[in-house]
């Protein structure tokens, strides 16, 4: 049984904590993401949940914690944001290289300079080559969806890797909506218990965890971090259709909206997506062919699965909420056309930098970058492959 | 295209110009609407103008951009139409609601031109009258919902009763205040909308 | 605590097992034994390590020296590292997740370069934080793991890679700050300072009261290291001897805040006995360089008496 | 996670002896970790000593000295007694030597 509620993104992830009653969470404050924290001590405070909470010094500090906690067995979380996520960066690629399911409460906002605390992707980006399976919501409704599908997917011994469940700051995770909550039985019986095979605390059998390792080892022991991550696709899905079966909302690695006729496809991730939605159903009405592709799953990157479903489009409007600073495109830019060029899909792509610093991206913007991919495709006038959309100029 | 009903809050930090949106949001909610509320964010402190939003409608919202042509705009504090252009981007056929004692013919010429429906409502004397305090979110929410007819009345009480006992359930004696409240400034607004 | 029996604690199973690469004549494995040793037989034990010597050298896959669980994490947050873990067993104890009748302690092992700096924030935290587990700094003066350069533990004068004696220069300005004294005012459970003395009695007393006393303890161990130090191998234990006799070294403890001095040299021996047999120094011994050694000998006796007086003697 | 080890159980989950620099990506542990204690003495240290402890059995008194102060863990009891250095592993340091009180260990070159 579904219960109706409104919540805010935070609330929506607090709450899925409360359901889960995970053992350990480390968290250090940060700007969107605090109300985390403050939520679950509370529930703690309360007694309604037994998870031990540690109140560390850093962000450095509670990265560092979860991973001894969860090498000791503990089922373990914490969540942060921008400058927290990068402090802890180190700590990230200790995480998944020892293999540690850790869950991480991404809530996006802006890395410095200037500091500014609004929502754009450039701390979940920064983190993208560190091993972490990373996924994106739209909204409070998937961000709970996606943390109650956390564990089972990192979990998973075909995986034992840490996961990455994130949201836009402010714009989701301050902003109250409608909200369809699961049972918290359903959830526990959804989550299971945690039991590791090996830890640090199972008495009489010692582990020993992060060696040092020659440079024969080093590489192997990559590759097979990598294969891990790579095989976290399936196991993604997987879950993916048991949880269907108990919220009756579907998951795949992105969601296609509108696409099966679609000339020009707007792909994007988080809750931008959303306005791309509404002001697709507008361009819909005008006879234009539109359609969006919201990007879930940004790790491991379905490349093969975006290349196929772009195939049949004229025209790609690649949406990345981060700049590179390489001069040559955002993550989400290199990573498709790469994806695209190694199928031999030679579909035109156009990549736009929007919402830097939460910047307001508007349905406004989505019908000008319709508008400028169809005068691209009809009248031959090609833009910038590569440009900012809602800048001042 | 249509993102609901979009009503968009003017107040100053700490006086609660955004938990009157989430109230709002909460009472739409109840009355099985699909909502929004949030508020813009920045590190404004105490005292600082600040702007908050709600989109309400029949249907699941989508959009996530702020709210540029609101249909109603909430004005928590008088003092504020010096300093923040209240009326910008407000569609001509909505209307404006002004916490203050003036007459809406006094307000309107503070609105730099506004022509649509001007609102005022008393929220200092509706509040000191029913709770003895000075809150003005109760009166302030019941006269956005009275204005934009949003929810009916009934609904709208009843579900407001629910919520203030939840949230007020270790100071019941709050309770009946804002209730009286809401009424209050009900009636004061029955004539005029 | 329990009486102190040499043969007894000698007859306990070794829990850090020989194959470990650290240098012949490390002080640093030697000051390890000891304080496992003061681990009743019958409890369990995680051992957290930062980055350093020690790390890269006791566990160079698949070879661990460890016998007991072990975990290293990175260089600057052992603290942080052991403080997840002390903190998971208090949960699964409560939540019923693990064996009731079985015990484990906690215990982390860093350098000083992950103790006194880069991991001073981390250490700081979880001291403060009271996890009932112990951080034991094996204190060799300088960052040895990476080619002996400077570090806030570091004696003055010394001469490192990173502040050589030269033409211009006498080696390290500043003092060696005091951790043990900024742990003790962090209000923790225990601190005790010490190094190695024939019979270990000092250490294993040390380390077991560090060990059983609820809530965070400190333990700071100097332990030499014979290629930073430039002395031959053979000769650590006289090294730590003279470091105690002339007041380099004094050996104390803090217990909830009381002060106490575990040994008191019958006379004082001059700083140059400590320095003499050490190539770091060796330029000091240079004529017309003996006011740096009067200064030396000034810090030396100024923190004696600043601990006399913290012991209230 | 409640299981406990049974007596006699077979503690070395990792078997160290299938891992070597030669062994394909798919055989190594995950994460490489080692799901056992006290491996290093499989990896013989003793290749690296140039000078070698030699006890003199009359001058011993067992006081266990040269055992404390041991930094490789190479000077094993039996019963109560000090028995032969753990050659395998002992490198040379001659720590023990200059510790023992009785002159009872002696340096010689050479391994």
């Amino acid at each position: 049984m579904a219960v109706k509620d409104r919540m805010s993104g935070n609330e929506a992830v607090a709450f899925a904590i409360r359901q889960i009653n995970p053992d350990v969470m480390p968290a250090f404050p940060i700007t969107p993401s605090t109300e985390i924290p403050q939520m679950v001590s509370t529930y703690i405070a309360n007694g309604e949940i037994d998870t031990e909470f540690i109140p560390v010094e850093s962000e450095h500090s509670a990265m560092s914690a979860a991973i001894g906690s969860e090498a000791a067995g503990a089922r373990t979380l914490t969540a942060t944001s921008s400058a927290g996520l990068a402090y802890m960066w180190e700590e990230l690629l200790l995480a998944a290289s020892n293999r540690m399911p850790v869950a991480l409460a991404l809530v996006n906002r802006a890395l410095s300079g200037p500091i500014n605390i609004n929502c754009d992707h450039s701390d979940g980006m920064g983190a993208r080559d560190t091993g972490w399976i990373q996924i994106y919501a739209e909204n409070n409704q998937e961000v709970y969806d996606n943390f109650i599908q956390a564990y089972p997917i990192a979990e998973d011994p075909q995986v034992h890797l840490p996961i990455m469940i994130c949201q836009d700051g402010f714009i989701t995770s301050h902003a109250v909506e409608n909200i369809e909550l699961l049972e918290d039985g359903d959830v526990k019986e959804f989550v299971g218990e945690y039991e590791p095979e090996e830890f640090l605390l199972n008495p009489g059998k010692p582990i020993a965890v992060g060696p040092y390792s020659v440079t024969n080892y080093a590489m192997e022991a990559k590759k097979n971090q990598a294969d891990a991550l790579k095989r976290s696709k399936e196991v993604i899905l997987k879950v993916a259709e048991e949880f269907e079966k108990i919220s009756g909302r579907k998951y795949g690695l992105f969601e296609e909206y509108r696409t099966e006729d679609a000339d020009y496809i707007m792909l994007i991730m988080g809750s931008a997506a959303g306005t791309a939605k509404q002001a697709v159903d507008d361009l819909r009405e005008q006879g234009k062919k539109a359609g969006v592709i919201k990007l879930r799953v940004f790790r491991p990157f379905p490349a093969d699965e975006l290349a196929e479903a772009l195939k049949g489009a004229k025209a790609v409007a690649v949406m990345d909420r981060t700049e590179s600073y390489n001069g040559n495109g955002g993550p989400l830019g290199s990573e498709v056309t790469a994806g695209l060029y190694r199928k031999k899909i030679m579909v035109e792509t156009v990549n736009y930098i929007y919402g830097l610093g939460g910047r307001d991206f508007t349905v406004q913007e989505v019908y000008d970058i319709f508008g400028e991919l169809e005068d691209f495709i009809e009248n031959g006038k090609a833009p910038e492959q590569f440009q900012y959309i809602g800048l001042r100029k | 295209m249509s993102n609901g009903f979009e009503i968009r809050w003017h107040g100053r930090g700490g006086q609660g110009a955004k938990t009157a949106a989430l109230l709002l949001a909460d009472a739409a909610f109840k009355t099985g609407k699909y909502v929004q509320g949030f508020p813009e964010y920045g590190p404004e402190r105490m005292g600082a103008p600040i702007t908050a939003y709600n989109r309400i409608s029949d249907q699941p919202i989508r959009v996530h951009s702020n709210i540029y042509t609101p249909d109603l705009v909430a004005v928590v504090d008088e003092t504020l139409l010096h300093s923040v252009d209240v009326t910008d981007g407000l569609k001509e056929d909505g209307a404006v609601i002004v916490n203050s004692p003036k007459s809406p013919e006094e307000i309107r010429p503070m609105l730099k031109g506004y022509k649509g429906k001007v609102y005022t409502v008393d929220a200092r004397k509706i509040s000191v009258e029913a709770l003895g305090k000075y809150f003005p979110n109760s009166p302030m929410l019941a006269a956005a919902v009275a204005v934009s007819g949003i929810m009916e009345h009934d609904a709208f009480i009843s579900e407001m009763r629910n919520s203030y006992q939840h949230k007020f359930a270790k100071k019941p004696e709050v309770i009946d205040g804002n209730m009286l409240a809401l009424q209050l400034t009900y009636d004061a607004l029955k004539d005029v909308v | 605590m329990s009486s102190y029996n040499v043969k007894e604690m000698m007859s306990k199973k070794d829990r850090l097992a020989p194959g470990h690469r650290m240098c012949a004549g490390c002080g640093a494995t030697i000051g390890v034994r000891a304080v496992l040793r003061a681990l009743h037989e019958e409890d369990h034990a995680v051992i957290a390590n930062a980055t350093g010597c020690l790390e890269v050298s006791s566990f160079m896959y698949p070879y661990t020296a460890w016998e007991d669980s072990y975990i290293h994490n990175a260089f600057e947050n052992a603290g942080a590292t052991l403080s997840g873990v002390e903190t998971a067993y208090k949960v699964l104890k409560k939540k019923g997740k693990l064996p009731e009748d079985e015990h484990f302690k906690f215990i982390a092992f860093g350098g000083d370069g992950g103790t006194y700096d880069i991991g001073f924030q981390s250490l700081s935290g979880a001291m403060e934080r009271g996890h009932d587990m112990v951080y034991v700094c094996y204190d060799n003066g300088a960052y040895m793991n990476t080619g002996i350069q400077r570090s806030s533990a570091t004696p003055r004068f010394a001469d490192t890679t990173t502040t050589p004696a030269g033409k211009c220069s006498d080696g390290k300005m500043q003092n060696r700050k005091d951790l043990a004294s900024i742990i003790a005012d962090h209000d923790v459970a225990y601190v005790g300072q010490s190094t190695f003395t024939l019979n270990f009695n000092d250490l294993h007393q040390k380390a077991e009261k560090a060990i059983y006393t609820e809530g965070a303890s400190f333990l700071n161990i100097m332990t030499p290291c014979p290629r930073g130090w430039r002395y031959p191998t053979e000769d650590i234990m006289e090294i730590c001897r003279l470091a105690v006799e002339t007041c380099y070294w004094p050996m104390f403890e803090v217990e909830h805040g009381k002060w106490r001095l575990t040994y008191e040299p019958k006379k004082k021996l001059p700083i140059e006995d400590f320095l003499r047999p050490q190539g770091r120094f060796k330029h000091l011994f240079k004529p017309g360089n003996e006011h740096l050694i009067e200064q030396f000998q000034a810090e030396v006796d100024r923190r004696w008496e600043d601990l006399l007086y913290k012991c209230n003697r | 996670m409640k299981k406990k080890l049974a007596k006699g159980e077979k503690t070395m989950r990792t078997d160290i002896s299938r891992i070597n620099e030669q062994t394909p990506h798919q055989e190594l542990t995950e994460g490489l970790m080692v799901f056992a204690g006290g491996t290093s003495k499989y990896f013989e240290t003793g290749e690296w000593r140039t000078r070698t402890p030699i006890l003199n059995h009359d001058l011993c008194r067992q006081c266990m000295v040269c055992s404390m102060v041991c930094p490789d863990s190479c000077i094993p009891l039996k019963d109560g007694e000090r028995v032969e250095f753990d050659y395998k592993h002992c490198k040379g340091c001659g720590i023990c030597a200059k510790a023992c009180p009785f002159d009872a260990i002696e340096m010689k070159e050479g391994r």
